[in-house]
């Protein structure tokens, strides 16, 4: 087994390394950059059960070492997906991809996930309830543990394949939430999705997001994430992937000492189309400064303070 | 700015590059105003934090930036005579427009609006390249008073334009014939990845970045 | 009314420039530096019932735009705050000043605060029910609606003083929290107290932080704050002071637009000494720029986007 | 690292500097070598991203620093013949130090700990001062071989110490006569401000940033 390879819920990745849902599309836009099946997987763009334009705009906000989003979710719908984005993705990604589900009711996330399920290609559902962008669904699952853990028995019931539920940074206490979330089947869990922040234009006295408010993210999060994933890897048995401003090889490394066993790399795609590439390729050295022989042992391994 | 690099990715008039800028996050979106070799100009304005750092750059300072952006302009349905409407920071990628239609041999009208005489720029290089300019300003300081829309010729095969929503709105009612319009939007990528920019068209939803950002008068879907 | 000033629950500030509890002292070093009576106030070091040595070492982490603290309350006591410290404070600071109080227990609170009210220079509490780095008290008062309530109706039984309370960040739904207090009688409600944040050393696989977790703070979190300080000014009549990152005169009135009465500025006092002095210095000139006449006017000024 | 700027806020040995550096958001405190007129000389070891973007920085590079912060060494009670023990990255100190001993016409003996000759440095530097200097190395690959604690010398009136924990220990158990300890700690303003370095000592508790870096050996809280 290769020095950078990990398991994940049963498959195995030639690295921890997975793009996050949403900075990726369904891959093509960066295929065009470098050869993609570098990646341990990707996470595609969420897909629902029908089309969404998502937001008005603008959409995005600068901020001090991150950014606001406020997509929305826009993506064609769960059936578009499978009859036109996948089979261009197999074009350019010939490894098991993450597919990445929102919802709007229980029904939905169970419906979407049972068709995705179908397709070869995926090798896993990671389920989302926890974006911040969209009104009546979305986060509101991912905030309260019973709502959260019913999306996981309905989607567990319908499908074959390992299923990963995205947390919500959003709340009092997350691990809560995840252990609502094992203990009606999931397979592993996934956070942080991004915070809730804001920001305002001092010309127009508007928000900069048509939406007012929106998903923070970048290395402004990260310890954040990283205390986040440390208190659930602790809270659950089933495997943690960590996100949350990830944009070196160390902070992969950080993540994984804190108990995640794949790092998922969201805006940093956004600002370097290279990065995920670029910290899959600095990922040796910097294991031999630290002297991690291989990263499959490293998971969780941090020491009490 | 002037900037020398590989420009070997920039291909269409009204494509755009993104620039990374020490101590900003997200990069910054400025049209091609002209490539000659390894050369690259850029024009833009001191609007916010990003430009008014991008402005106090000493000559020398290396940049790293992403090439090659957008669709850019589609000069094949241009005709014998197009005609160029710039409006203020509009007006850049239209030099190169004009530049690469002159090249064509097509006679190349260009209409630039500006608010008033003291904003008025490039004038000078469109007249140098050979195209016949008319300005237009709000406050009649400097050529034709009024707006892009009251200076327009009375004939031309179709048109290519970039500048704010107002001239966009007036010209689209204003034209004779088809053309091209170039879109501003807050971007996250400028690639195509996070649909930061997308918006609605008659034809679906487009990313003003990878899609656009110059869309067909024939697509593009007026709001209000 | 100069230009500058606001109204701080029935306290006329100069500006409303407050530099944080815990970032200040009680005052002296920073008077040694400037002449600190060019402030609106400043909110004093976080004092308790008993004396506290507070955390182990380290106590203080590194982040991108930001550092993560686990200080733990270290202060020398009310009895001792009362006797020695604000005798001295009284010698370099001339205006009221905010006395920041920290508990375990509702009597403690209540103890502190009706010691502190007598206080001639005690312009107003600032009930910290928020303290990350304390266990079995500090934020767990302030991540209950309840508890953050009762604490509120203890203190102000005892005192005359306004009664501000310093809410966590770390919670699902802030402006349920900032509700209850207001019901049970707060004067105004500042926020947001830090992020919950870990770093972990890639050296030795310790958390940097003696104590694994601690408060995250600095520009990296302004975002969130922000919206937090948008969302609780919109749900309570009651005054909100804003701070988090805050570490310009734009972010001052950025805070503002969002609903903010006065702001605290915390960090950055710690990376740059006169960070607070030249924030104040720096509002005209940044006020002539945005059209803004009177800071008093601007409070919750931002337009639905 | 030299540095060219207003000194006059430094006064004694042991004081430390705290460097803003771009990128960073905490400031670096390094302690105080040297200071001639207006140059000020900082050694330091790279340990981390910071101290490796000073390594990088160029000559001619503007910094901002705090300076003059912390207590220093009390020089009043090194009696005639003062030892200074030294390990590793806390030897710079200790060369000011000496400076200003021997400028009150002590006999100052130095000795310096290191782990193996490629890392020994500044003997030299004390040397050319006057200083009688014996160098240790755990290997032996310099000087004598062994901790400080197997190179102190028979009889000395005082002491002064800078280097890390262990070495503390060891010298507090070994030395006859009192003396001053310099402590490393992490830091968040390094003014006093934010107790992020606070220590418990016999005496309270103590802020290395403001009320140390030095403390006399008799206020000292061992614990381990």
């Amino acid at each position: 087994m290769d020095r950078l390879s990990v398991n994940l819920c049963g498959i195995t990745l030639d690295n921890p390394v997975i793009p996050a849902s949403g900075t990726f599309g369904y891959g093509y836009e960066f295929a065009e950059i470098y050869d993609i099946n570098c990646l341990g997987t990707f996470s595609f763009k969420g897909t629902t059960k029908q089309p969404r334009f998502g937001n008005p705009t603008p959409r995005i906000a600068e901020c001090t070492a991150g950014m606001i989003n406020a997509v929305g979710l826009q993506n064609p719908g769960v059936e578009k997906v499978i009859a036109e984005e996948l089979p261009r993705l197999k074009q350019v990604f010939h490894k098991p991809v993450m597919a990445n589900v929102s919802g709007f009711s229980v029904e939905d996330y169970a419906f979407t996930c049972e068709q995705l399920d179908k397709e070869e290609q995926v090798g896993w559902l990671e389920v989302n309830v926890s974006c911040p962008n969209v009104h009546g669904g979305g986060m509101s699952f991912g905030t309260r543990p019973e709502a959260a853990a019913e999306v996981t028995r309905a989607v567990k019931a319908v499908t074959t394949k390992p299923v990963i539920i995205k947390l919500s940074p959003n709340v009092t206490d997350i691990t809560e939430i995840a252990k609502a979330c094992e203990a009606a089947g999931a397979d592993g869990i996934s956070l942080i999705n991004t915070l809730l922040g804001m920001r305002i234009d001092l010309k127009t006295r508007r928000p900069v997001i048509a939406n007012t408010m929106g998903g923070f993210s970048g290395p402004a999060i990260f310890p954040v994430a990283l205390r986040m994933v440390y208190q659930v890897a602790r809270a659950v048995k089933i495997p943690v992937v960590g996100m949350g401003g990830v944009s070196s090889a160390e902070d992969v490394l950080e993540m994984m000492l804190a108990g995640a066993t794949a790092v998922e790399i969201g805006a940093q795609n956004l600002v370097d189309p290279m990065a995920s590439k670029r910290i899959i390729d600095a990922l040796p050295a910097v294991m031999d400064r630290y002297h991690i022989n291989s990263l499959s042992e490293i998971t969780g391994g941090v020491k009490n303070g | 700015m002037r900037l020398r690099g590989d420009t070997a990715a920039i291909g269409n008039p009204g494509e755009f590059v993104n620039l990374r800028l020490d101590g900003f996050y997200l990069r910054r979106p400025i049209s091609v105003c002209d490539v000659e070799g390894d050369v690259l100009t850029l024009i833009y304005k001191v609007v916010g934090k990003g430009t008014e750092a991008m402005s106090e750059m000493t000559p020398g300072t290396g940049l790293m930036l992403l090439t090659g952006l957008g669709n850019g302009y589609d000069l094949s349905l241009s005709g014998d005579s197009p005609l160029l409407v710039g409006g203020g920071v509009g007006v850049p990628p239209l030099y190169l427009l004009a530049k690469r239609l002159l090249a064509q041999g097509k006679h190349v009208r260009v209409v630039l609006g500006f608010n008033t005489a003291d904003e008025v720029f490039y004038q000078d290089e469109f007249r140098a390249l050979g195209c016949d300019v008319t300005v237009a300003t709000v406050d009649g300081s400097c050529g034709v008073k009024g707006f892009v829309t009251d200076a327009l010729p009375k004939d031309y095969t179709y048109f290519y334009t970039c500048g704010p929503m107002p001239m966009f709105r007036a010209l689209n009612k204003a034209v004779k014939t088809s053309g091209q319009f170039s879109f501003e939007e807050r971007m996250g990528c400028g690639f195509g990845a996070c649909m930061g920019c997308s918006c609605q068209t008659l034809f679906g939803s487009k990313r003003i970045c990878k899609d656009g950002p110059v869309l067909k008068k024939e697509e593009i879907l007026w709001t209000d």
